[in-house]
C-alpha cells in the first residue's frame, strides 16, 4: 500500500463512519452543526495520530494480556490532554462538545485502529493511517453538521441564509438519526457505483 | 511479535506505561491549570461584566452568599472606587432541559435590572435556548432597565407582564422566576444592610 | 502544584501495576476458552455465509476446520484451492486439491422444444411447482422454470433467460457452492468439474422417459438410443433408465458423441469457436 | 383440451381486494373530511388537496424513479395516508409545511421501509410528529380560517387541551379554565368549533365512520374500545382522587385526536399487532402512554406520541402474543 | 418521589440512547435478535450500577480531595475496564449459568461509552427534579445508572424486535442493515419526545 | 348454532347442483382403476394382462398395515398393468380393463330392499369393510377399518358422521343423504356397533335442509344416533372442527380423533359400510358431482371407479370452451386436474368446472399485516408469518415453533387476503419439509 493510499482510504473505502461503522455516539451526538462536527473530529483526529503513533511504537514490548488496558491507558492519556487543552485554550468547543471529549477514549474508532492497525505496522504508517482515518471522521462529521445545520437551523458554518425556516427536528435527536442513516445510503449508492 | 505474557512483563509494562502517560498527563495539567482557571474566570468575569455597570474592583473575589427561602445564593459585588455599583446574583431556576444556570445584575443605584446573562442550560435548540440568545431584540432585551418592583414578574400567559418565547413558555417562566428569584436576593441583601452602600431602590 | 503531578504519577502508575498484577493472575486462572485459530481461519474465509461447505456460515466452518485432525474432505468451494491452502497454511497442514467445478444445466425444454399443456398458475416457485404436480409440460424430468435456483444462487452467477425460460449460468461468477443443486427440486442441475481449458461435454437432459414419450414431450431429450455410448472410444458414456450420462473424468472432449445424438441432446461447452455451435 | 389452468388449492378467493378495503376507509372518512370542509372552508379543501397529491406524487415518483418497480399507488393505502395526514394538521397550516410532512410521511416512513405493508411506524403520524417538532409554532396555531358559511364562525384560539395544559402550568384548576372558556363542554366537543386539528373537528362524524367500518369487517373493535377503556379509567381514577388537577374522562374521551387517533390510526393494520390479545395490549398501551403525557408531558397532546410508542413494540407483541390455536386446549 | 423523577427520566425522557447517544455501537451491532438484546441489557444494567458507584466514590473521596479531577477519563475508564474483568471472573466461578447468558456481553461493555458516559455524567451534571439543581448523591447515582441501563434495555429490546420484523419483510437492499436501523432509532427518538417534559 | 370456535370463512356456497337426482352414468369402453386410491401404501395388482374380470372381483390386494383392498368396477378383460399419469401427472400403477357387459360378482346382493337388520359381529364386520377396500370418502381416503380399530386402551365416545359438506358447489353427500338416508342411517349403526355402540351425530350444514329432513326421519327409529344442524361454515367439515364444534373437545396437536374420543366417517363412508356389510357390495362406485357455472347441466352422477375425466365431460355434454381449470374435488381443498384422461377414483367427490373470472389467481401484492388470514385460520395458526418465514428459507426452526405441522392445508388464509397473497402454496411445501425434520428427530 502506497502511503498516499494510506492516506486517503480513510476518507473513503475505509471511512470510519459511513463504511466502518465505528464511532456512532459523538457522530451523533455533537454534530448539531458543522462548526460543532468538525471540533469534534479534529478532536479526534489528533488523539488518532498520537495514540496510533505511540502505539506502533510501544506494541513490540506490550505483553498479550495486557494490550487493551495499555491501549486504554495510552489513549486516555491523550484524551484528557486535548481536553485540558481545549479546556484551557477554546473554552466555548468545550462548552459544546461537552461530554463526549472524554468519551473519545471510548470512541470504538481510536482503540479499533490501534487494535486493527497501529499494533501492526510502524510509526510512519500508523501515523499515516490516523491522519487518514482521522480525516475521515471530520469529514463525516462535517458533512452531517452541516447537513443538520442547513436543514435544521437553515444556516450553514454559522452563515445563516434562511434562518426562520429550519426543521427543529434536525438539531435534535431524531434527526441527527434519520440524516446519518440516509447519508450512509447516499454514500453507499456513490462508492459502489464507482467501483 | 508481542512480548510474552509472563508476570514480570505485564507488570512492567503496564506500570511503565502508566509511570510515562501519568507524568505526560501531570505535566499537562501543570501547564493547562493556569489558564483554565482563567478561562473558567474569564467566563464569569465576562458575564458578570456584562451584567452591571462598570467598575473597578474585581467581583470574582468579592462574594457574598446570600440564604433566601432556605437556599444560598452567590452574589458579586461590583463596585467603583469602593462604592457598589452593583450585585450579579447567581441563580439556576429549573428549565426545560434541566437547570438554567444564570446571572441577573442588578444597578445598586436604582434597583433596576441592569442585564441578565446564561452560564449555562440544556434546553432544546431552536426552542429554548433562545432565553441565551445575544441579538437584538431577543427575550432577554426585555428586562435591560427593567424595575422588578413596578412590573409583574411573571409570563404574559400567566398575567404578567413578560412576553414568552413563542413556543418556549416553559424556558421563558424559568428565566422569568430565575429573575425574580435574584430579585428576592438582592432585596434581602439590599434589605438586610450587608451591603456596604444602600442604594436608593424602592423597598417595601 | 508539584504535589498533585506526584499524586499523579503515583495514583496512576500504581493502579496500573495492580492492574496488571490481577490481570496476570486472573490469565493464570482461566486460561482462553476458544481456540484462538478459529477466527484467524474464518479471516481466511470468503465470509459468504453460503453453506455450500454444508456447516452454517463461514464460523461454523472455522470450527469445523479447526476442529477437524485433518481438513481433508472438508473444502469451501467459493473460495477455492487458494483459500483452502492459505487455511491450511495456518493449521500447519497441507491442502487436498479439488478440482474446480462449474455448474451444468441438464435441461433444454425450452419454449420450444417443449410445447405447454397447462397453465401454472401458483406461487413461481420451483419447490411449490414439483409439490404440485408433474409440471406445465409432457416432460416430468425437466425444468419448470420458476427459478428457485436463480433466487438460490448468491453470486448472481444464474440468470433466467426470458426467451427459452431456462436459467443459464454465467461460468465466470459461478463457485460451485451447490446451493443451487440443492435448491432445484428436479435435481436438474449438476456440479461438473470445469474440464481440460474449461471445455466441457454434457448431456443436456434428466428425462427418464422411454424413448417415444420423451420425444413426444420435448423435441430435445435424450431418448436413451445408445448411439453415443457406442460411438464413444474411451467408454466415458453410460446408459440408465433411457438417460445417458458422461462421465467426466473418463470423458477425452473427443466431440464424437455430439453429432451422433439424433435429438442434439448432447452439448459442448467452451470448445474454441466454429461455425453453429449454438447452445441453445 | 390444452391449456387448462392449475394451480394450488384454494381455487377461489374472496375478492377482499387491499384496494377495496383502502377505499372503505376512504368511506369512513367521508363525514369527517365533509364536516371538516364545512367548518374550515377552503383552506380545508386546500389542506387535503395538498396532501392527496403529494403523498401520491412521492410515491409514484420514489417507485418509478429510485426504486424502478411497479407503480401500486393505485391501491389506495398513500391516499389514507394523505387524508389522514391532512386531517391531523391545524386547519390554517401553510401548504409548504403539509407537503413536508407527505413526503415524510411518504418517503421515510413508508417506502424506506420497502413501500405498504413494510414499514413500522403509521406513516400519517411520522408525518405530523415530524412537523409537529419541526414547526412547533406552526404545528400549535390554531387560529381557524373562517368557512364558506357565514352562519358558521370560525374559531381561533387554543384546543381545550392546550388551555387546560396552560392553565394548570400557570396555577390555575380544572375548573378556573372550564370556568373562564365556556365553549369547553363535552356536548360541544361532538360537533365542534374548539380549536384543534382539522379531523378533530366532529366526534359525531368521526363515530359514524367508526360504525361503519366496524360493519363493513375492515377493523376490529378491540384496539379502539381498549384505547377508550383505558382512558376512562385511568382519567376517572385520576380526576376523582384530584378533580383540580386532573380533566375527566368525558373531556378526555372527546377532546384533541383520541377519536381520530383510536379509530382510524391505532387501527391501520400494518402497525397494530395481529392478535386481539396483541390488540388489547396494544390499545391499553396507548391509552396509558396518551394519558401520561396529556397529564404530565410537556406537550398537552399525547395520542400521536402514544401511538408511534406503542407502534415499536408491536413486533414484540406479535411476537409473544398468539393467537388461540386449536389442539392446545386441555380437554377435561 | 425524587426516585421515581429520576428513573422516569432515565428511562423514557432523556433515554440514554434515543436522546443522549450514548452506547449507539451496541445498539446497532447487538440488536438483531431480541434474545440476545435482552442479555445485553442485563449485563450493562450490572455493570454500569457498579461502576458508577465505585466512580461516584472514587470521584468524591478520592479525585476531589486530591484536587486531580483532571484524571477523571483515565481512572474511570481503568476502573471500569477492570470492572468488567472482574465480573466476569466472579460470574464464570459462582454462577456458570449467568455467565453463559452474559458472559459474551462483558467484554463488549469495556468499550460502551455509554457506561463511561454515565459514569462521567452523573460526576459533571446537575440534575434537578422540580427542586433546586443539585448533583446527585450516592444512592441517586446508582439508581441513575440502573435506570438509564433500563432504559438502554428498552429501547434496545424493542429495537431489536422491529429488526427481526424488519428481516422478514421486503427492505430496499440499499437500506438494509444499518441504514434502517438508524432511521428506525430516528423514528423512535421521534416518538420519545413525546415523553418530554414529563419531567 | 352448533359450530366450531376459532377462525372460518363464508364463501358462497353454490350449492347448484343440489337438485340434480343421482343417476348411473353409462359405462364407458375402457376404464383404468388406479392401484393408489387410498392413503399409505399403493396395492398390489393381482390380475395381469388378458385375466377377465367381473364387476366386484378383486383386482388389488393391500401391502402394508395402511393400505386397501381394489375391486374391479366393470367386468371385462385386462389388457395392462402399466403405470399412467394420474390427475396430476405422477405416475401410478393402474389396471386397464376393456368393459366388456356389466357382469357383477354373483355373491354380491343387487336388490332394492333395505336390510336394516344387523346381524354380523363387530370382527366380520371389520373383516368386511376391510375387505371391501372401503376407504374414507370425505376426500382423505384413509382406509376405514384402521379408523375403527382404535387402540385398545382409547374409546371411541362418539361417532361423528360427517355430513357437513362444506366445499362450495359439491352436493355429492347431500344427495346422498337425500336419497340413501335410511341405508345411512343403517351404516352409521353399523360402524357404532364395531365402536362398541357409542353415540352418534350426524352432522349436516344449515344449506342442506332436505337432507335435514330426511336424515331426521331414517335416525329416529335409532335412540343412539342424533341429527345435529351446524352452522354454515367453511371448513365445518374438517374433521378437527367438527369435533369442537360437537363435543367442545379440540383434538391435542399432533393427535388422532380417537385422543378427543372421536371417530369421524363421511356419509358416504357409512353408506359405503351398509352396502358391504348388509348387501355384501364391495366399493367399486361413489356419486360424483359435475358442476360449474359454465356447464350447462349440474349432474350428480353414480361413477365406477378408473372411468376417465374426459369421458364423464363427454357424457355430460359440458362445454369446455369457458372452463380455465377442472378441479377433481371442491374449489377450496380439491385438486386441479392436469390430465383429463386420468381416471376416477375412491375419493373423487366432484368434478368442477371453472371460468377464468372465477378462478385466475390476480397478481401478488405486499402482505398488509391485516391479519384476516389469522382471524380465518380454523387451527389459530399465523399464515402471514409462516410465509414469511416460508420465503425467506432454512426458518424451519422458527415454522415449527410456529405450529406450521397443525395447518391442515383448508385453504381459509388464501382465501381471505386481500393481497392474494397464495399463504397456503407455500406454507404446504414447508409444512412437509418440518414434519419431515420432526420425524428424523423422532427416529434419532
Ligand atoms: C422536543 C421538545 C423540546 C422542547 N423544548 C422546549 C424548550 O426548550 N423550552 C420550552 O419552554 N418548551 C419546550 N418544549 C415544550 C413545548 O414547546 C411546549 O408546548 C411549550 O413550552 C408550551 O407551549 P407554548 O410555549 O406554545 O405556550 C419542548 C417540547 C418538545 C417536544
Ligand atoms: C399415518 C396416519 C395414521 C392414522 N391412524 C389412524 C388411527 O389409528 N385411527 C384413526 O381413527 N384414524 C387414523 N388416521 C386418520 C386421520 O386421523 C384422519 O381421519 C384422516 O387423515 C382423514 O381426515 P381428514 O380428511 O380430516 O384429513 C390416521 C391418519 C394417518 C395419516
Ligand atoms: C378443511 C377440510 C374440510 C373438510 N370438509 C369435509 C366435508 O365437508 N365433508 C366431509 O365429509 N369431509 C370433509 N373433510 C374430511 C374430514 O376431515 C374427515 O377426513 C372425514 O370426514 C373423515 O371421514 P372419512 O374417513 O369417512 O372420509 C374435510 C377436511 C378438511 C381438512
Ligand atoms: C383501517 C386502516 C387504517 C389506516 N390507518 C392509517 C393511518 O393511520 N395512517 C396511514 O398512514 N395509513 C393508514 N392506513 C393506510 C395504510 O395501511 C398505510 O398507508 C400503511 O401503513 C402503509 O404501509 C390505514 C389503512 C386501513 C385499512
Ligand atoms: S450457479 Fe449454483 S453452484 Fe454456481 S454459485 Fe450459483 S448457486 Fe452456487
Ligand atoms: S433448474 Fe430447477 S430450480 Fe432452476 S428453474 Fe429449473 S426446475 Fe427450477
Ligand atoms: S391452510 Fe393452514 S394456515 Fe391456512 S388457514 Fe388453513 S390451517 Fe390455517
Ligand atoms: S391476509 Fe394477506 S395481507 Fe392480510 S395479514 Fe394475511 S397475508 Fe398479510
Ligand atoms: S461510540 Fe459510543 S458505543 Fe461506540
Amino acid at each position: 500500500m502506497t502511503k498516499l493510499k494510506l492516506l486517503t482510504k480513510g476518507i473513503i473505502k475505509d471511512n470510519p463512519t459511513f463504511a466502518l461503522v465505528l464511532g456512532m455516539c459523538p457522530t451523533l451526538g455533537t454534530t448539531t452543526s458543522a462548526i460543532n462536527g468538525m471540533g469534534m473530529g479534529v478532536a479526534t483526529l489528533f488523539v488518532l495520530i498520537l495514540s496510533n503513533m505511540v502505539v506502533s511504537a510501544v506494541a513490540r514490548f506490550i505483553p498479550d494480556k495486557v494490550r487493551i488496558p495499555s491501549y486504554i491507558v495510552i489513549i486516555s492519556a491523550f484524551v484528557t490532554i486535548v481536553q485540558l487543552l481545549i479546556q484551557a485554550y477554546i473554552p466555548s468547543l468545550y462548552d459544546t462538545l461537552g461530554l463526549f471529549i472524554p468519551l473519545i477514549v471510548v470512541n470504538c474508532i481510536v482503540l479499533g485502529r490501534a487494535e486493527a492497525f497501529a499494533n501492526k505496522h510502524n510509526v510512519i504508517d500508523s501515523a499515516l493511517d490516523g491522519i487518514g482515518i482521522g480525516l475521515g471522521f471530520t469529514l463525516s462529521l462535517t458533512v452531517i453538521g452541516l447537513v443538520r445545520e442547513i436543514l435544521g437551523s437553515g444556516s450553514a458554518f454559522g452563515w445563516k441564509f434562511m434562518e426562520p425556516y429550519g426543521m427543529l427536528i434536525f438539531v435534535l435527536a431524531p434527526g441527527a438519526f434519520l440524516v446519518l442513516g440516509y447519508l450512509m445510503v447516499l454514500f453507499k449508492k456513490l462508492t459502489t457505483k464507482k467501483a | 511479535m508481542a512480548a510474552k505474557s509472563t508476570f514480570t512483563n505485564m507488570v512492567l509494562s503496564l506500570g511503565s506505561i502508566c509511570l510515562v502517560c501519568s507524568a505526560l498527563l501531570g505535566i499537562a495539567n501543570n501547564v493547562t491549570a493556569e489558564p483554565i482557571a482563567q478561562a473558567t474566570l474569564a467566563k464569569i468575569n465576562d458575564k458578570i461584566s456584562y451584567v452591571v455597570p462598570s467598575y473597578d474592583n474585581n467581583p470574582s473575589d468579592n462574594v457574598t452568599m446570600v440564604e433566601v427561602d432556605g437556599t444560598e445564593y452567590k452574589v458579586y459585588l461590583a463596585s467603583m472606587s469602593d462604592k457598589v455599583v452593583g450585585y450579579a446574583i447567581e441563580v439556576a431556576p429549573t428549565g426545560f432541559g434541566g437547570p438554567i444556570s444564570m446571572i441577573v445584575g442588578f444597578d445598586a443605584e436604582n434597583g433596576n435590572i441592569y442585564n441578565t446573562a446564561v452560564i449555562s442550560h440544556s434546553e432544546t435548540p431552536g426552542l429554548g435556548d433562545k432565553i441565551a440568545s445575544n441579538e437584538q431584540g431577543s427575550f432577554r432585551d426585555q428586562f435591560i432597565e427593567m424595575n422588578p418592583a413596578s412590573n409583574k414578574l411573571s409570563v404574559r400567559k400567566d398575567g404578567g407582564d413578560i412576553d414568552a418565547i413563542t413556543a418556549a413558555t416553559i424556558s421563558s417562566r424559568a428565566f422569568t422566576v430565575g429573575v425574580s428569584t435574584a430579585y428576592k436576593v438582592y432585596l434581602t441583601l439590599v434589605g438586610s444592610g450587608d451591603a456596604d452602600v444602600v442604594s436608593g431602590a424602592s423597598k417595601k | 502544584m508539584d504535589s498533585t503531578l506526584l499524586i499523579t504519577v503515583v495514583l496512576i502508575t500504581v493502579v496500573g501495576v495492580v492492574l496488571a498484577i490481577v490481570l496476570y493472575f486472573v490469565a493464570q486462572k482461566f486460561k482462553v476458552v476458544e481456540d484462538e485459530r478459529i477466527d484467524i481461519v474464518e479471516a481466511c474465509l470468503p465470509g459468504a455465509n453460503c453453506g455450500g461447505c454444508g456447516s452454517a456460515g463461514c464460523h461454523d466452518f472455522a470450527q469445523r476446520l479447526v476442529a477437524a485432525p485433518q481438513i481433508g474432505s472438508l473444502f469451501c468451494p467459493v473460495g477455492g484451492n487458494e483459500v483452502m491452502n492459505k487455511v491450511a497454511n495456518v493449521l500447519g497442514q497441507e491442502a487436498v486439491e479439488q478440482a474446480k467445478m462449474v455448474a451444468v444445466l441438464k435441461c433444454n425444454g425450452s419454449c420450444f422444444n417443449r410445447p405447454k399443456t397447462n397453465t401454472y398458475e401458483g406461487l413461481s416457485s420451483c419447490r411449490v411447482k414439483a409439490a404440485l404436480y408433474s409440471g406445465d409440460t409432457a416432460c416430468r424430468y425437466g425444468c419448470l422454470g420458476c427459478g428457485d435456483c436463480v433466487s438460490a444462487c448468491k453470486f448472481g452467477a444464474l440468470s433466467m433467460d426470458v426467451s427459452t425460460g431456462l436459467p443459464v449460468v454465467d461460468e465466470s461468477k459461478c463457485t460451485a457452492c451447490g446451493a443451487c443443486v440443492a435448491a432445484c427440486p428436479k435435481t436438474i442441475i449438476e456440479l461438473r468439474p470445469v474440464g481440460l481449458k474449461n471445455c466441457r461435454v454434457v448431456v443436456i437432459c434428466s428425462s427418464k422417459d422411454k424413448g417415444a414419450v420423451a420425444r413426444k414431450a420435448c423435441s430435445a431429450a435424450c431418448i436413451g438410443c445408445g448411439k453415443c455410448q457406442k460411438i464413444c472410444p474411451f467408454g466415458a458414456i453410460t446408459i440408465e433408465n433411457n438417460l445417458a450420462y458422461i462421465d467426466p473424468s473418463l470423458c477425452k472432449l473427443c466431440t464424437k458423441c455430439v453429432s451422433e445424438c439424433p435429438t442434439g441432446a448432447i452439448h459442448k461447452f467452451n470448445f474454441p469457436k466454429k461455425p453453429k455451435e449454438d447452445i441453445a | 383440451m390444452a391449456n387448462t389452468i392449475v394451480s394450488p388449492a384454494p381455487h377461489i378467493h374472496g375478492r377482499n381486494e387491499t384496494q377495496i378495503l383502502m377505499r372503505e376507509v376512504l368511506r369512513a372518512l367521508a363525514p369527517v373530511v365533509l364536516v371538516s370542509f364545512y367548518f374550515y372552508g377552503l383552506n380545508a379543501i386546500l389542506l387535503q388537496v395538498t396532501c392527496l397529491v403529494s403523498c401520491l406524487l412521492t410515491e409514484f415518483l420514489i417507485q418509478k424513479y429510485i426504486q424502478k418497480g411497479q407503480i401500486t399507488i393505485s391501491d389506495g393505502s398513500a391516499c389514507v395516508t394523505a387524508v389522514l395526514l391532512a386531517l391531523n394538521l391545524p386547519p390554517a397550516t401553510p401548504f409548504w409545511v403539509a407537503i413536508i410532512g407527505s413526503i415524510v410521511a411518504i418517503a421515510i416512513a413508508k417506502m424506506t421501509f420497502g413501500g405498504l405493508g413494510q414499514n413500522i411506524f403509521n406513516p400519517a403520524l411520522v408525518g405530523r410528529v415530524f412537523l409537529l417538532i419541526s414547526f412547533p409554532v406552526v404545528m400549535t396555531t390554531w387560529t381557524a380560517p373562517s368557512s364558506f358559511f357565514s352562519s358558521v364562525d370560525a374559531f381561533s384560539g387554543a384546543t381545550p387541551l392546550a388551555l387546560i395544559n396552560e392553565g394548570l402550568k400557570s396555577g390555575l384548576s380544572v375548573q378556573d379554565v372550564f370556568a373562564a372558556n365556556p365553549g369547553l363542554t363535552p356536548a360541544q366537543m361532538s360537533f365542534a368549533r374548539a380549536g384543534g386539528s382539522v379531523g378533530e373537528i366532529s366526534v359525531i362524524a368521526l363515530l359514524i365512520g367508526f360504525v361503519y367500518l366496524l360493519v363493513k369487517k375492515v377493523i376490529k373493535p378491540h384496539i379502539t374500545l381498549s384505547i377508550w377503556a383505558t382512558v376512562i379509567l385511568m382519567s376517572g381514577i385520576f380526576s376523582l382522587c384530584d378533580p383540580t388537577a386532573y380533566t375527566g374522562p368525558l373531556f378526555n374521551l372527546f377532546t384533541g385526536g383520541l377519536m381520530l387517533g383510536s379509530i382510524f390510526m391505532a387501527t391501520d393494520y400494518v402497525t397494530s399487532p395481529m392478535s386481539n390479545k396483541g390488540m388489547i395490549i396494544f390499545g391499553i398501551g396507548i391509552g396509558v402512554l396518551t394519558m401520561l403525557i396529556r397529564y404530565f408531558g410537556a406537550y398537552p397532546e399525547g395520542v400521536s406520541f402514544a401511538i408511534l410508542i406503542m407502534n415499536m413494540v408491536v413486533p414484540l407483541i406479535n411476537k409473544y402474543c398468539k393467537p388461540v390455536r386449536y389442539g392446545y386446549k386441555k380437554n377435561k | 418521589m425524587e426516585y421515581i423523577l429520576i428513573i422516569i427520566s432515565a428511562v423514557f425522557v432523556n433515554n440514554i440512547l434515543l436522546s443522549q447517544f450514548l452506547g449507539i455501537c451496541p445498539f446497532l451491532g447487538v440488536s438483531k435478535k431480541v434474545s440476545t438484546a435482552v442479555g445485553m441489557s442485563a449485563a450493562v444494567a450490572f455493570v454500569m450500577g457498579m461502576a458508577t458507584c465505585v466512580t461516584y466514590l472514587l470521584q468524591n473521596y478520592l479525585l476531589v480531595p486530591l484536587e486531580i479531577e483532571f484524571l477523571q477519563t483515565v481512572s474511570f475508564i481503568l476502573v471500569i475496564a477492570s470492572l468488567v474483568q472482574m465480573v466476569e471472573i466472579i460470574l464464570k466461578k459462582i454462577s456458570p449459568s449467568l455467565y453463559q447468558a452474559l458472559g459474551i456481553f462483558l467484554p463488549l461493555i469495556t468499550t460502551n461509552c455509554a457506561v463511561l458516559g454515565v459514569a462521567l455524567m452523573v460526576v459533571q451534571k446537575q440534575f434537578s427534579f422540580g427542586g433546586a439543581a443539585h448533583m446527585l448523591n450516592l444512592g441517586q447515582s446508582v439508581v441513575f445508572a440502573v435506570a438509564s441501563a433500563i432504559g438502554f434495555g428498552l429501547a434496545i429490546t424493542l429495537f431489536a424486535g422491529i429488526r427481526e420484523q424488519l428481516e422478514l419483510s421486503k427492505v430496499p437492499k440499499v437500506f438494509k442493515g444499518v441504514p434502517i436501523a438508524l432511521i428506525v432509532a430516528g423514528i423512535m427518538a421521534m416518538a420519545f419526545m413525546g415523553f418530554s417534559g414529563i419531567v | 348454532m352448533i359450530t366450531f370456535k376459532i377462525g372460518g370463512i363464508h364463501p358462497h356456497d353454490n350449492k347448484i347442483a343440489k337438485n340434480a337426482a343421482i343417476e348411473s352414468l353409462k359405462l364407458p369402453n375402457k376404464v383404468a382403476i388406479s392401484m393408489a386410491q387410498h392413503l399409505g401404501a399403493p396395492a398390489t395388482p393381482i390380475v395381469t394382462k388378458g385375466d377377465s374380470v367381473v364387476v366386484g372381483q378383486v383386482i388389488g390386494e393391500p401391502s402394508g398395515f395402511i393400505s386397501g383392498f381394489v375391486h374391479s368396477s366393470v367386468s371385462g378383460t385386462v389388457v395392462a398393468v402399466e403405470p399412467r399419469a394420474d390427475i396430476v401427472g405422477n405416475m401410478v400403477t393402474h389396471v386397464v380393463i376393456d368393459v366388456e357387459g356389466d357382469i357383477w360378482d354373483e355373491s354380491i346382493d343387487r336388490s332394492e330392499g333395505l336390510n336394516s337388520n344387523i346381524v354380523a359381529s363387530q370382527d366380520a364386520i371389520l373383516a368386511k369393510i376391510k375387505s371391501s377396500g372401503i376407504v374414507g370418502m370425505g376426500g382423505a381416503t384413509f382406509p376405514t377399518h384402521v379408523k375403527l380399530c382404535p387402540p385398545k386402551d382409547k374409546k371411541a365416545d362418539f361417532l361423528l358422521i360427517n355430513g357437513a359438506e362444506c366445499e362450495p358447489y359439491v352436493t355429492a353427500d347431500d344427495r346422498l343423504m337425500r336419497e340413501k338416508s335410511a341405508c345411512i342411517a343403517v351404516g352409521t349403526a353399523i360402524m357404532a356397533k364395531v365402536l362398541g355402540g357409542c353415540k352418534s351425530y350426524i352432522c349436516i350444514e344449515e344449506n342442506k335442509p332436505e337432507a335435514i329432513a330426511a336424515m331426521t326421519a331414517a335416525c329416529s327409529k335409532y335412540e343412539n344416533i342424533e341429527v345435529l344442524k351446524l352452522k354454515k361454515k367453511y371448513p365445518q367439515g374438517g374433521e378437527k372442527q367438527l369435533i369442537d364444534a360437537v363435543t367442545k373437545h379440540q383434538v391435542p396437536s399432533g393427535a388422532l380423533p380417537i385422543e378427543a374420543g372421536c371417530v369421524v366417517q363421511n356419509v358416504a363412508t357409512a353408506f359405503a359400510a351398509y352396502e358391504a356389510v348388509q348387501k355384501n357390495k364391495p366399493l367399486i362406485e361413489r356419486v360424483m358431482t359435475v358442476t360449474g357455472q359454465c356447464v350447462a347441466e349440474q349432474k350428480n352422477y353414480l361413477v365406477r371407479f378408473g372411468t376417465p375425466l374426459s369421458y364423464i365431460l363427454e357424457t355430460s355434454g359440458c362445454n369446455l370452451e369457458n372452463a380455465a381449470k377442472i378441479i377433481s374435488g371442491g374449489p377450496m381443498m380439491g385438486k386441479a386436474v392436469a390430465n383429463i384422461e386420468a381416471t376416477t377414483q375412491k375419493g373423487s367427490s366432484c368434478l368442477l368446472m371453472l371460468t377464468k373470472e372465477q378462478t385466475a389467481r390476480m397478481p401478488i401484492g405486499n402482505c398488509i399485516r391485516c391479519g384476516k388470514c389469522a382471524d380465518a385460520c380454523p387451527m389459530g395458526l399465523e399464515p402471514w408469518l409462516l410465509y414469511k418465514l416460508s420465503e425467506n428459507g432454512n426458518q424451519f426452526d422458527a415454522l415449527e415453533d410456529n405450529k406450521i405441522f397443525d395447518c391442515i392445508e383448508c385453504g381459509c388464509c388464501t382465501f381471505t387476503c386481500p393481497s392474494f397473497i397464495p399463504l397456503l402454496d407455500i406454507i404446504r411445501v414447508n409444512k412437509v419439509e418440518v414434519m419431515k425434520i420432526i420425524r428424523n428427530r423422532a427416529k434419532k
